[in-house]
């Protein structure tokens, strides 16, 4: 949780997965953002947040998060999240994150979902 | 009255990263030992953290605390949650919308209220120039 | 001085069934706040919740609260509880042996001092007949 | 933890196993004891204590699984633990209730040192 924030980035088939570990507050969405900037830049399109080491996130992570989505929006990429735990799905909810960008249960539903976008 | 203030709960946390943890734990802890069920205890943990976070970020108090004070009824929690800050006038901050913060240039951020208000089962503000007092209650 | 004084968390619990949890939560999300590894944050939990339970138990209090103070420097985490209770001498109470409470008869109870001690880098009790106070500190 | 504390009893070729789930405090300690004496009075000897959903305890309700080994190993009988927790492990230790209960990884390698007992 307050451990220190980790994300790992893979990539499958063009499909970037961020694999985020611990409490998604303002600094771990910098470190997110920093990463998605990387693959973005490589020309990544397709972004897919496994969430399930992050149990606990707050209302300054998400905007970040926001940030990230309305670029991927204007580029006509697409933003998806896994494994996310209930408290995770209702704030993307409360917020509208879920309006555009799908959210799966585990990380091969998102991936076959994403391959035939 | 004496036997209610007897169950309280009372915790002050200083105004630093991640202390916002701490409190939300204790609210966490105490919506067990009310039996609430899991998705209703993380949802006050969270309705907490952001309370917390905005007293950090937006009170500017001098002393740097938030004081907050838990009652349990056997179906409730009531958190109050007080700082000494500048204060805000709710009536003054729009409602968040997703298509309006997608927009480029648009400030992403101010969801913390909305989400308060979405988690909780109430919330009342009470906010002038000496301060800002949230009372916020789950029920189970 | 000042400085440290910022960083302290302070916590009042009623003496009731599981409020003790409430406490050791806040140890553990402070310690890992610090960072300290699982094993330390369980360490620390735990010897906080024999310390509320022993004053939950033991103080007699009339106020029926315990205080606790969490202060937390870059590698450790200090916690001084104090209860109002009637106090207690540490000299005359004997280290719990296994072999003795397994004989019939014994009173198996007797471990909570022992755990703490065990489970922190150090315990100072000062007990007199206004109350009890108890310095615990944990190392990174 | 603060859930309404249980406790499951099955038995295994003569081996009791007691399952236990939430926090262990006075009251659960009191659970315990009582589903131990039925069995206890049923003629049971082996009592295996699978720690996996109790992660937090106390030595109120740890003394109440003392009074339960006296009374085993006055009569002979073997008392064992399985899926504890670090800390529940070191608290065993602390205590020396290790001298007289083993404590096991999993439920089966318990039962089967149990049964060759
Ligand atoms: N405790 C507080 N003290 C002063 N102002 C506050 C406080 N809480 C909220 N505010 C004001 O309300 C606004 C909206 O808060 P919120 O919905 O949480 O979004 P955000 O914190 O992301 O701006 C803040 O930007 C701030 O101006
Ligand atoms: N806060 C306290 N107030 C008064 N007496 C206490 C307090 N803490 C401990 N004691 C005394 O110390 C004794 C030993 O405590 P402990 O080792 O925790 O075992 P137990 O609580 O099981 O008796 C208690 O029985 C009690 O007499």
């Amino acid at each position: 949780m307050a451990e220190t924030f980790t994300v790992n980035v893979a990539q499958d088939n063009g499909i970037w997965i961020f694999e985020t570990h611990g409490y998604i507050n303002n600094l771990a969405g910098e470190a997110i953002s920093e990463k998605y900037r990387e693959a973005f830049d490589q020309g990544g399109r397709q972004f897919l947040f496994d969430l399930e080491d992050s149990k606990i996130i707050n209302s300054v992570g998400v905007s970040i998060l926001i940030e990230i989505l309305e670029e991927i929006v204007e580029r006509n990429g697409t933003m998806a999240f896994c494994h996310c735990v209930p408290i995770v799905k209702k704030t993307f909810n409360i917020m509208g994150i879920t309006q555009y960008a799908s959210i799966y249960e585990t990380r091969s539903e998102a991936l076959a979902a994403m391959r035939e976008n | 009255m004496d036997g209610e203030r007897n169950r309280e709960v009372e915790l002050t946390i200083p105004m630093l990263q991640d202390m916002e943890l701490a409190a939300s734990r204790v609210a966490e802890a105490l919506a067990e030992v009310l039996k609430f069920d899991e998705e209703k205890r993380a949802e006050v943990s969270m309705a907490l953290l952001e309370a917390c976070i905005n007293s950090f970020e937006h009170s500017k108090s001098e002393d740097r605390k938030v004081y907050i004070t838990f009652q349990t009824a056997p179906d409730e929690l009531k958190i109050t949650l007080r700082d000494h800050g500048v204060g805000f006038q709710r009536e003054s901050i729009d409602p968040p919308k997703i298509e309006e913060k997608l927009r480029p240039g648009v400030r992403k951020r101010g969801w913390g209220l909305k989400l308060m208000e979405s988690l909780m089962d109430s919330v009342a503000i009470d906010s002038d120039e000496y301060g800002t007092t949230i009372v916020m209650v789950k029920k189970k």
